[in-house]
């Protein structure tokens, strides 16, 4: 299966938001905070004005009434107890800066290069302040404010329960204690944001080109700030060079200002974010540190987790409690937990703000999962596999309450699973009997050290509230279908299509999917949470199925057949058995839009049908992955020697799809696991603001990646399916940890932090050793 | 001198003349000047690879050269490796884009022009590369989607696809 | 980022102080430093330009307090810099010891914040330009210190 | 990300390049590859003034054999130099080392003699050519003047050249009989600026005794490291496991001051400097055919 998408990929064709260029463009630079925490005395723009190709030099002051924070994107979920403080981001900083990177002043002129030289010219006086770096130091009494008008920097507190989780404990055989670290990472799209916007007066209408996974509620909200109708707001998300989360709607600064400049000069203007910008302009994510606790039986059933964690949500928190609930929820993972305690602040911190990545927290919450299992496994003598077997949520357990409040605002409800069968295909592809049977013991005794690590994971998925879909078939008899969700790569051309070919008999190559464009349709959210195929997927399926009974309605009468004697192939409807009946889909397209004469009252013209579809709650996909690593002691460099994963996210439309999104989000998780991490000194400063420092990791550095597939349908959408954009980069912390700590059982190294550069690892060696440098085996 | 100086070069294979500034890029020349956007810039100091081009039939960086410093060069970029510059069928691409289809090498895109700009070069020196070999040839190119497992799959695919004619005078050597 | 070390001056510990405090000295030795004015009873004004392989010609206006002068055996200073490529902001104590071959031993500790793009992109370096940079300033104050005691400054 | 501007020159002989030079000293930058000198000013963080490119004089770009060794032309790509026949006979130390500098695509344009006057304290090819005593030849508009490697890098970014002296030619003396040479290194990723890497060159006599050994390790100092204190307790000595090890806790512990940075802790790189210089002398001693 070929993508439609490819060939003007391939062939430089494809139009990113850069690419966008218009006559009499202006380019946009920004003045950046490069103090973590201080406040603005006075920024002198005169100069930057005076500076020949510069157009206009903006500061907060500049913006009048269009000065406001930004919208609070997702609201929290209706949780007893629950503590918010909404505090957003500002489009341009004003009497306060609270992270480095954020803006201070706009410089519009002729090209990027001059408006680099007038950044220059900008005086900034800031009074430096002590900088909240630290999530526990930030809560401790004393501590530096980044929002002055709040008493602390809690920026929000959750209590979640599940039974007696005290009851559970005094009842254990034992209790598994540890304390978890989950450091920051970038989402480090190789396409950095940009936008770029053209006011037509003659049209009165604004275009907008945004690298955004969101159009549709970009448009709204920017018709909303500027005052203009929604209709007068076209927002095109063309080709997107990569998304993982940072790329929501999220009203950046910029996103604001491109627009609002290019209205107020009357001229096109772009802005286009530069790599050292994304790293402290672009949301980042994942700074947790939890204080878990796993109460256990003798036979290794839990009886209870107990988890208190703090979340470093960075200077400001549009974006809710996303992330933090992704973790407290999937912690609970594919195992049966009859008693959960789980409690988090969440903490303002003097950094960029933080928002979903990639598994938007639910790796943080597996990581804790696995690892506590991996800890009781070996104090109960238990094998790790098996420990996780006898946990797992049995078929007949499903549908599975957890009884506690997803992000999505709903009970977290697992809709469908069969746990065991993907936990023992794992083991079988891996071979997990033999290499710990015979192999790890032989390359032992020649001196290697080989480790196995396999962990079990879920994934809430394709979240509500809705998304729609339009079918049409043309004169052509080719196929349109537009949609709202923006695409990154995902596929959802071809994914898109094949759903609507399925239902229309008409060749995958047929069917046009048009994604990302407000003026094609303009109801719906966005692409996250590993939700287009599942939430827009059945969205189009649904017009596919509508616009399949207007295709039939108006064969039947042409062909003067009932319906059900009709069939739909190859572009064509014919009456069964009569080959000679059919009629192209292109010819009854022509026979619904006539042009002279009367139709029949009520009559909808043209073969078209708009869906839309809101699942109740989310679907959850689930899946084990298993990896070989091999590690020299004495450097401490760790090598991914096999990589397996067993996933299940309910019907599969197109495998080569869904295992590009695996493959893509393991190498996301080996970057996690092992290469990236976002170092901030104490005062706030991150020092790795560069792909140079920054270590994304390369063909080298990355396994090929063995996969399997296991399709549990979900009954929550007419198709089936669950999402899958995220399970790659979710348990890949936790197996790479297990797998790490196997490989170095002789020298008892406990790994209870991710990332773990091979610094950290050697560290851990050495300490481990006591003595002698690299440390040395204990046994 | 800070003013505009005359470059004169090749780019796919059509020899074009403009006044430059001494500090553009080539990366910026290819994309604003001559409007060749297929040409992707990722970090601009040389690490992502995302604006590799040929610079008389080897890998470079645009980013880390003066589009001056092309001057009597020849360039090409991927809008010049398909015949035609692909057009809509599958048999207007060059092989390697073509194995690139068929095995789902690319997800956004956005890294492709230079990752197939870079592999051009090297399949030309190495015909049939083993996997470690297409993998450190693949190292100075970020690819944030695919985990490079099909890209690699790719290559292989290409390699045993009947060698691609020269398709345009830039890649011949 | 903390820096420290000790450096053996050859003269004695009244002449060193007195180097120490002078600007104009100080601006022959200082690496990079084109300008430094008294700008108060302890407080030292100016600009210098920092060039350290790739770094070209990065300009920081800088400004020194000397605080908790105890003559001549220890002092305590604060240093600001900010220029468009950062901004440093750091506090160092000296100390100086007579030795018993006439020399002065200097001890010096320095907690250095580092901002803004020299942060963000030069990490790797940041530990041995300090390093580096100290060194010279040292050196090149105790060839100055030789100059005068041999009767004339170094120029 | 964009550069300043520049004044920008493009000589078409050395001459040219060195009057140029001459006339702007302390104001004009050489441009080779510029694969460190353009992304430093993409970041702002360099913004010479003037540039003189030095990329149209062919007459500095050259591989050849002399006196039994090689004479490099500055301006030769390293790329040309890795698949140089003549490289991997008389240098397989260099060829070896260059798989290992950043990518294709920077060897393609970065030149041998860029890489050694920009002295990048984690960079390959300043400690190769400590290792193998390259003299390297300067050359401005009053003379020429030859350097040898070790004396040319002086300190971190430091070299001996004057701000109007070019590096011109790379002049690699031939190893000596019963000689050769390892590289190691270890970086985070493939093409990375090492976190720590060794050049070791060793020289065995008649009797299969270390006549001469030139360790020179990268990262772990302000420059090319040459590890004098590892050298003297391999001078004479038959290369025994517990010789090399010896040698290599020298190195590491009396040789290098290696920094600390977000990636490597000195301590860690002290740790690798000791590994590495092991597996590359035994690699080495291997090689000059002594099993040990």
């Amino acid at each position: 299966m070929r993508r439609n998408e490819d060939a003007r990929l391939l062939t430089g064709r494809a139009l990113f938001v850069d690419d966008v260029q218009v006559e009499g463009m202006l380019h946009v630079a920004f003045l950046r905070s490069q103090h973590a925490h201080a406040c603005l005395r006075t920024v002198d723009v005169a100069a930057a004005r005076r500076r020949p190709g510069v157009v206009a030099v903006y500061t907060a002051a500049d913006l009048g009434d269009y000065w406001r924070p930004g919208p609070l994107l997702v609201p929290p979920p209706p949780i007893a107890g629950l503590v918010f403080n909404a505090c957003t981001q500002l489009p341009l900083a004003r009497d306060k800066v609270r992270h480095v990177g954020e803006p201070i002043a706009m410089v519009v002129a002729e090209s990027r290069y001059l408006a680099e030289d007038a950044l220059d010219d900008v005086m900034v006086d800031a009074e430096p302040l002590a900088a909240v770096v630290d999530v526990e130091a930030a809560l401790a009494p004393g501590a530096p404010l980044v929002h002055d008008h709040l008493p602390s920097n809690v920026a929000a507190h959750v209590v979640q329960r599940k039974g007696d989780y005290g009851r559970a404990r005094a009842g254990a055989h034992a209790t598994i204690r540890r304390r978890f670290r989950y450091d920051r990472g970038a989402s480090a799209a190789i396409e950095n944001r940009a936008v770029a916007a053209q006011w037509d007066p003659r049209a009165e209408e604004l275009t907008v080109w945004d690298t955004t996974q969101a159009p549709i509620p970009i448009r709204n909200g920017l018709a909303s700030l500027l005052g203009l109708l929604e209709s007068q707001v076209r927002v095109i998300a063309p080709f997107v060079g990569g998304g993982f989360g940072p790329k929501i709607m999220m009203f950046y600064p910029e996103e604001l200002l491109v627009p609002w400049a290019a209205l107020r000069l009357g001229r096109p203007v772009k802005w286009t974010e530069d790599r050292q910008e994304n790293f402290y302009a672009t949301t980042q994510e994942r700074g947790q540190v939890h204080d878990a606790e796993l109460a256990i039986a003798r036979d290794g059933k839990i009886l209870g987790v107990r988890d208190v964690f703090l979340h470093d949500t960075g200077a400001y928190d549009p974006y809710g409690l996303t992330v933090p609930i992704n973790s407290q929820c999937t912690l609970l993972g594919p195992y049966d937990v009859p008693t959960y305690e789980s409690e988090f602040t969440a903490v303002f911190t003097n950094k960029t703000i933080v928002t979903p990545v990639r598994g938007a927290g639910r790796q943080h919450g597996v990581f804790v999962m696995e690892r506590l299992l991996d800890f009781a496994a070996a104090e109960l003598g238990i094998d790790r596999a098996e420990i996780r077997r006898r946990n797992l949520l049995r078929p007949e357990q499903f549908p599975h309450n957890h009884e506690i409040i997803f992000q999505d605002s709903a009970p977290l409800v697992y809709d469908s699973g069969d746990y065991a069968p993907a936990l023992d295909e794992a083991l079988r592809i891996i071979g997990y009997e033999r290499f710990v049977r015979d192999e790890q013991p032989r390359l032992r005794a020649a001196g290697r050290h080989v480790g196995i690590g396999v962990v079990c994971y879920v994934e809430g998925t394709g979240i509500g509230p809705y998304e729609g879909a339009r079918v049409t078939v043309e004169p052509s008899g080719r196929v349109r279908v537009a949609t709202g969700v923006g695409t990154q790569g995902q596929g959802h051309f071809t994914a898109f299509a094949q759903i609507v070919a399925e239902v229309l008999g008409v060749d995958v190559e047929r069917v046009h999917v048009i994604t990302g464009d407000t003026r094609e349709f303009h109801w719906g959210t966005g692409t996250f949470a590993s939700r287009g195929a599942v939430v827009a997927g059945s969205a189009c399926h649904a017009a596919a199925l509508a616009v399949r009974e207007r295709i039939l309605d108006v064969a039947s009468r042409h062909l003067e057949a009932a319906k059900q004697d009709l069939e739909l192939a190859d572009g064509h409807v014919r009456v069964r058995g009569a080959p000679d009946s059919a009629v192209s889909l292109g010819e009854l397209a022509l026979k619904a839009n006539p042009l002279r004469g009367a139709v029949r009252p009520g009559t909808e013209p043209g073969l078209e049908a708009t869906a839309y579809f809101g699942p109740a709650r989310g679907s959850t996909a689930n899946g084990v992955h298993a990896a070989i690593v091999e590690v020299d002691p004495e450097t401490a460099l760790v090598e991914v020697r096999r990589y397996v994963v067993v996933h299940d996210s309910g019907r599969v439309i197109n495998p080569l799809l869904v295992d590009g999104q695996i493959q893509g989000g393991v190498a996301h998780g080996i970057g996690n696991a092992f290469y990236e991490q976002l170092v901030y000194d104490e005062n706030g400063q991150l020092l790795n603001a560069s792909f140079m420092d920054y270590l994304l990791p390369t063909a080298t550095d990355v396994p090929p990646v063995e996969t399997a597939h296991r399709e549990t349908p979900s009954p929550l959408n007419p198709l089936g399916v669950k999402g899958v954009g995220e399970a790659g980069a979710i348990p890949t912390g936790a197996a790479f940890a297990q797998a790490v700590e196997d490989a170095l059982s002789d020298y008892g190294v406990e790994i209870t932090e991710i990332p773990l550069s091979p610094n950290r690892l050697f560290e851990l060696i050495t300490q481990a050793g006591r003595g002698g440098a690299g440390g040395r085996p204990k046994r | 001198m800070k003013d505009r100086v005359a470059a004169q070069m090749t780019v796919n294979g059509v020899p074009c003349e403009r006044a430059v500034e001494p500090r553009l890029l080539l990366s910026d020349f290819l994309r604003y000047e001559l409007g060749l956007t297929g040409t992707h810039v990722g970090c601009e100091h040389g690490v992502c690879g995302a604006c590799t081009v040929l610079l008389d039939g080897e890998a470079v960086r645009s980013c880390l050269m003066f589009a001056i410093q092309a001057d009597g060069h020849e360039v090409t970029t991927v809008e010049g490796l398909a015949p035609d510059g692909g057009g809509a069928g599958s048999e207007s691409l060059h092989p390697l884009q073509a194995a690139f289809r068929e095995a789902h090498a690319l997800q956004c895109g956005f890294c492709t022009p230079g990752i197939l700009m870079t592999l051009v070069p090297f399949l030309r020196d190495h015909p049939s590369p083993n996997e470690r070999e297409i993998r450190e040839a693949l190292s100075g190119n970020l690819c944030r989607c695919t985990g490079y497992q099909n890209i690699v799959a790719a290559v292989k695919l290409a390699c045993d696809a009947p060698p691609p004619p020269p398709p345009s005078p830039s890649l011949r050597r | 980022m903390i820096v420290e070390g000790t450096f053996t001056f050859q003269g004695p510990r009244e002449t060193v102080w007195e180097l120490l405090q002078n600007p104009d000295v100080l601006v022959k030795v200082l690496p990079g430093a084109k300008r430094l004015v008294r700008a108060g009873e302890d407080r030292f004004d100016g600009v210098m330009q920092v060039g350290v392989g790739p770094v070209t010609a990065a300009e920081f206006t800088v400004s020194v307090m000397l605080k908790d002068k105890v003559p001549p055996q220890y002092y305590a200073m604060e240093v600001d810099s900010k220029g468009t490529l950062g901004f440093t902001r750091g506090s160092a104590r000296v100390a100086l010891e007579v030795l018993a071959d006439g020399g002065t031993l200097m001890k010096y500790t320095a907690e250095l914040q580092v901002g803004g793009k020299i942060a963000g992109v030069g990490q790797r370096l940041l530990d041995q330009v300090a390093k580096l940079m100290t060194r010279q300033g040292l050196e090149a104050l105790n060839k100055e210190l030789r100059a005068r005691l041999a009767g004339g400054s170094s120029r | 990300m964009k550069p300043a501007a520049f004044e920008y020159h493009r000589p078409d002989t050395l001459d040219e390049a060195l009057a140029l030079l001459a006339a702007r000293a302390g104001e004009a930058k050489p441009l080779a590859g510029g694969q460190s000198l353009i992304p430093a000013m993409n970041f702002r963080l360099a913004r010479p003034g003037v540039l003189v490119d030095l990329n149209r004089l062919a007459e500095l770009a050259y591989v050849r054999p002399a006196e039994g060794g090689l004479r490099i032309g500055a301006m030769t790509r390293q790329r040309v130099v890795e698949r140089s026949s003549a490289v991997q006979g008389a240098a397989p130390l260099l060829a070896e080392a260059l798989p290992f500098v950043a990518h294709p695509q920077i060897r393609n344009r970065g030149t041998v003699g860029g890489s050694l006057a920009h002295a990048d304290p984690a960079a390959e090819l300043p400690a190769v050519m400590v290792a193998l005593a390259a003299r390297f030849e300067a050359r401005s508009r009053s003379g020429s003047r030859t350097i040898p490697a070790a004396e040319f890098f002086t300190g971190l970014f430091g070299t001996a050249l004057a701000p109007d002296e070019l590096l011109v030619e790379i002049a690699l003396p031939p190893l000596p009989a019963r000689s050769a040479t390892a590289f190691l290194e270890v970086a985070r990723r493939h093409g990375d600026y090492a976190l720590v890497g060794v050049a070791a060159v060793v020289t065995l006599d008649e009797r299969g005794r270390c006549r001469e050994a030139r360790i020179t390790l990268l990262s772990v100092g302000g420059g090319p490291v040459l590890a004098a204190e590892a050298a003297r307790v391999l001078a004479g000595q038959t290369p025994s496991e517990d010789v090399v090890r010896a040698a290599a806790e020298a190195a590491a512990t009396r040789d290098a001051d290696p920094p600390s940075d977000i990636h490597a802790s000195a301590g860690y790189r002290r740790h690798l400097a000791a590994v590495l210089t092991r597996r590359a002398l035994v690699r080495a001693f291997e090689r000059a055919g002594h099993v040990a």
